[in-house]
């Protein structure tokens, strides 16, 4: 599931990122305010049992070497756990992504992809997972069904989203790609569930004190509308794509909107790798400026957070 | 298949002038070299010369840096994988931005093997190589605890870097337990594929293994801050973190990085 | 003014298991103290309170006087040092040097007399040579002498030490005992201990409070304590070895007195001999 | 045969830390053995190869004449129980009970007779009444009892304990070793300990093992063993407490011999007094 480096264009990874940086700014506000220091010990612990629960992939990733697992391994991803135990998506986000970074330290997951990374295992899979759970508790549908459900939505809509970062990458066709990781991420889902599910009701037992059990009944039923709107428009543009005999003739035409709206903003710049006039120097000069651009964006969210913090 | 996270954590503790560079030094000088790995056009072979000379530039810094071979080929065996996938697939794919395949072999069930798309799956991967190498460079020669104190330096927000640090010292309680639990067990007889009890039961007791895991881990991860706090860690005293010069030798290594990433651009034509 | 103060503690794991039930408690500065009592009988729980570890389900404890509360949380962790009874519990950092640094450095001292106390509280539990090790590859005993070199290095007002000498080789152990003594006798550290082992009691405490069930139950010298076979029996104690020696000489008709020390059992003996 | 043998043993930590240098140790069935040594002498690491925890780096173990491989591993783990030092290291069970039953559960034995052993390892441990409590919330005495239930629950033929009275209080301490003496005596069972408190020494074993810097350099009875100042002093161990006492007597010339239990040392005493 984890996107490494050199696998999707800068430009691309570069709008990922901005995504990305938004709704973790957004996450840092949520653990500012809702984050107790006596929770601290409970997310770091997460974060870390999600990491070390990877690193035995990672063993077994070794012990058997197919290559074409290997690129799309199976992950515990947590998302879901997390929301749920801290009852914010914005949880998800923030420990998805101190995950990605460490996970990226040893390899697994790229730098210039951790945007589109944290897009799809922290945003899509938190609220997806979220608001599913809370949505199925809404309904009065038993508890563990509404986690596991939670868990195995935030396994394979992620897995249609890299399919599609893939496809616009240029680097694996759609159709396989949706059929190959949404089967494979599906199966692993069953996984992803019951760990979810298991976890979740030990700590609830063993640990009533730190977890509200009736944070469902809380949310507004508006926000949970809201939240399935969202995931069904999505599901609505996607659909087209996938169900086409030709996606790429789709794609071209869906290229020809994305080059007026996004590429047009950032082509000039990353695309050609130039600057007109330099020659080769400036391409050199383009690349230190699409640099020091996100380096800027950067510290712009930093700034902007530290104004709030004081 | 045993790299324990101390071991990982030990070899940043070495002794050389790699590890003596700034953090911040450091974190720039990975992100410039991955971003312009990144940055290179998808089909061009001249990338391979370019990314070749990366490599070379990354092993010398390695090799400056003493780190132990063994140590290397365990980082790369456990990275390399991840991106092996998707770049031996590229062949047989027909990427969307090639016009022209040229057919070198057909196999069975009409798959075709294309030179274009071989190519471009040797660039990936090459590309993918150097980032990584530079992400092994980077994490073996920096402790996690610099890394974020440098990474607040160049503008983390603290609670981030708070969060992660908790997280880092966490790993290896959660990682003994881990490594508990599986004692615990095999002193007792514990085996998954054992005909002498229910099938139900062995499934429980997973499912246990995996509670008392998050279970035991928190709570010793708790009883672990506590005693932190005791000894007089509060929060904002952590996040504090002094400045630290920059020195000669950091400004060279970084000016030398860029000026070899200039060259590959310019020279490699 | 009492250094530490509890009244009326109470203290109830999650709603069912009352591990402390009204202890009153206090220790002046200067005392030496130790309190046993059978496995469970709350005395890890006691020592949690000391330093605002656990929160009392109800009553109070006052350090210096004064309640704690988040306001003075920091300065009573800075008056109290306690070393826990599982050195897992205590020890973190990657090296055993960055372990035993950690208090200090959070006491905002210099690197220079940061250095100095990590220096000497690791040759005072004879670790030295340790500094660069991982403290969770270390064999129990040496995680115990990590614990309680990184809570000396803070150097505290009251030692508080949840069974110090637990799975220290016994030259190890007597050194540790000398060293709480000295910190005793010549910078008037208060020293509370809670220890299964009794014959090290009449060594480490002037005071010997027995506790069982969640309640004290026993305060006094360690000749008035150990001189009530009920109480002794009741809380799963035993005599120490020398003293039930010179009971059992005792009952067999010899005219001795019941001594705690080797030193003063030897001179009792010859006394009787010659 | 010997029922555990250990060959040219040695076992290196991430390849830098030699616990164990060459270790050549045998226990025959029936047999009371206590290993004693200082702190990071490598006790527990020997321990841990007893049952194939750890695989030697160099040498053999040998279990009933077998070496430990795949395919006898089983076999060897329900041969030897090990009570490992730290309580957290053998319990992981949802509750007491749970846990206890976890080992008889796994050797296939039927729900009436492993509802029996846990009820009488219980007993035994005084743990009646903590079955449905969560192991990991016990204090240190009663952990370290859960475990030892456990592996007496297993009913193994060599019984090897890492500091079996380590955090249990006296009461404790001293039932485990009548129940431990019984085990022998009636039922045949090998023990192997390892501890500190010298004092339990001569009441839990025939033969000594003394152990330093990962090698075994005594061996002999517990007369033998602790009739060599020098061995003693280098290993950072002390005399258990009676023996010490006989021997100052002696010093102030007192005609006695060195005893080391106190019935022994009692009866001496009379003669000399009378
Ligand atoms: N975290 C916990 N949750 C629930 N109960 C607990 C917890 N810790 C201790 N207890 C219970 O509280 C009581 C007192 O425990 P405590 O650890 O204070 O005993 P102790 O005197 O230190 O015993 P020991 O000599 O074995 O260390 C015991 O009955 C124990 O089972
Ligand atoms: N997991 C580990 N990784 C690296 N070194 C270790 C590890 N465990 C123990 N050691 C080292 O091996 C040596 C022997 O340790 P061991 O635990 O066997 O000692 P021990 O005799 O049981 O000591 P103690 O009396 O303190 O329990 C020690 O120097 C210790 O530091
Ligand atoms: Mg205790
Ligand atoms: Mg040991």
């Amino acid at each position: 599931m984890h996107i490494p480096d050199g696998y999707i264009p800068l430009e691309q990874a570069a709008v990922y990122w901005i995504i990305a940086i938004l709704f973790i700014a957004r996450s840092i506000k949520w653990a500012r305010k809702d984050l107790n220091e006596n929770m601290i010990p409970l997310f770091g612990v997460l974060a870390a049992g999600m990491f070390v629960l990877q690193t035995i992939n990672i063993a077994a990733n070794l012990l058997i070497p197919v290559p074409m697992l290997t690129g799309v391994s199976w992950h515990v991803v947590g998302a879901t756990l997390a929301a749920i135990i801290f009852a914010s998506p914005w949880a998800a986000v923030l420990l998805i992504t101190l995950v990605l970074a460490v996970q990226s330290l040893f390899g697994d997951g790229g730098i210039t992809a951790m945007g589109a990374n944290i897009l799809n295992m922290g945003i899509i899979a938190g609220f997806i997972g979220y608001y599913s759970y809370i949505g199925l508790s809404k309904l009065s549908i038993k508890r563990p069904i509404a986690i596991f459900t939670g868990a195995w939505l935030s396994m394979i809509l992620p897995a249609i989203a890299l399919a599609f970062e893939l496809w616009f990458a240029g680097t694996f066709p759609l159709k396989q790609g949706a059929l190959l990781m949404g089967t494979f991420q599906g199966v692993a889902g069953i996984g992803e569930g019951l760990i979810t599910v298991i976890v979740f009701g030990a700590i609830i037992k063993a640990r009533p004190d730190i977890v509200e059990e009736d944070a469902p009944q809380k949310v507004s039923t508006i926000k949970v509308a809201a939240a399935g709107i969202v995931a069904l428009f999505g599901l609505a543009i996607a659909a087209p794509f996938l169900t086409s005999s030709n996606p790429d003739g789709l794609g071209q035409t869906a290229n020809v909107v994305l080059k007026h709206e996004i590429n047009s903003a950032i082509t000039p710049l990353f695309s050609s790798y130039s600057i007109p006039g330099m020659g080769e120097m400036g391409k050199v000069a383009a690349i230190v400026i699409g640099f020091a651009a996100i380096i800027a964006v950067w510290f712009v969210a930093a700034k902007i957070l530290k104004k709030g913090s004081t | 298949m045993h790299m324990s996270i101390t071991e990982f954590e030990r070899e940043t503790y070495r002794k050389s002038p790699i590890h003596r560079i700034d953090g911040r030094i450091k974190i720039l000088m990975t992100l410039a070299i991955i971003v312009y790995a990144v940055a290179l056009p998808r089909m061009d072979s001249l990338d391979l010369i370019k990314l070749g000379l990366l490599e070379i530039y990354l092993i010398i810094l390695m090799m400056f840096a003493r780190l132990e071979f063994s140590y290397l080929a365990m980082r790369f065996a456990i990275a390399l994988p991840f991106g092996l996938g998707i770049a031996a697939f590229q062949p047989f794919v027909r990427q969307p931005f090639i016009q022209d395949f040229t057919i070198l072999y057909t196999l069975p069930l009409g798959i075709e093997v294309s030179r274009e798309g071989a190519l471009f799956g040797v660039i990936i991967f090459a590309k993918f190589l150097v980032c990584i190498s530079a992400v092994i460079l980077l994490s073996s020669t920096i402790p996690m605890s610099e890394l974020v104190s440098s990474a607040r330096r160049l503008g983390l927000p603290k609670e981030l870097a708070l969060l992660f640090t908790m997280m880092v010292r966490y790993l290896f309680v959660f990682w003994n337990m881990l490594g508990r639990i599986r004692t615990a067990q095999k002193t007792r007889c514990f085996e998954i594929w054992n005909k002498n009890v229910p099938r139900k039961w062995t499934l429980e007791q997973i499912g246990y293994t995996i509670s008392s895991l998050f279970v035991r881990s928190y709570e010793q991860g708790e009883r672990t801050y506590q005693s932190m706090l005791c000894r007089g860690y509060n929060a904002d005293a952590h996040v504090y973190v002094g400045r630290k010069k920059i020195t000669a030798p950091d400004i060279f290594i970084f000016t030398l990085t860029i000026a070899i990433i200039a060259a590959a651009q310019v020279r490699v034509v | 003014m009492n250094i530490i103060e509890t009244r009326e503690l109470t203290h109830v794991y999650r709603g069912k298991i009352t591990a402390l039930d009204g202890v009153n408690f206090t220790a002046k500065p200067g005392e030496r103290i130790s309190i046993i009592g059978a496995n469970g009988a709350g005395k890890s729980t006691l020592f949690k309170h000391f330093n605002g570890i656990l929160k009392p389900t109800s009553g109070d404890v006052l350090i210096k006087g004064e309640s704690i509360s988040s306001k003075n949380i920091l300065d009573v962790r800075r008056t109290v040092g306690v070393v826990f009874q599982d050195p897992d519990d205590q020890i973190f950092a990657p090296t055993v040097k960055q372990d035993v640094a950690f208090g200090p450095m959070n006491l905002g001292l210099s690197p220079g007399e940061i250095e100095k106390r990590v220096r000497e509280s690791l040759e005072t539990v004879r670790l030295t040579g340790f500094e660069e090790r991982a403290p969770h590859h270390l064999s129990t005993g040496e995680k115990k002498k990590v614990a309680i070199a990184g809570i000396l290095a803070m150097r505290p007002e009251v030692l508080v030490l949840d069974e110090p000498t637990a799975g220290l080789d016994p030259g190890g152990a007597m050194r540790l005992i000398k060293l709480i003594n000295e910190m005793n006798r010549y910078l008037g550290i208060t020293i509370i201990t809670a220890t299964h082992e009794v014959d090290i009691v009449p060594l480490l405490s002037d005071r010997v409070c027995i506790m069982s069930k969640g309640k004290i139950i026993g305060d006094g010298t360690p000749l008035e304590m150990f001189s009530s076979p009920e109480l002794i029996k009741k809380t799963h104690l035993r005599l120490p070895i020398v003293a039930r020696l010179m009971e059992m000489l005792q009952e067999a008709g010899v005219p001795v007195g019941v001594k705690f020390t080797l030193e003063e059992a030897r001179d009792e003996l010859l006394r009787v001999v010659k």
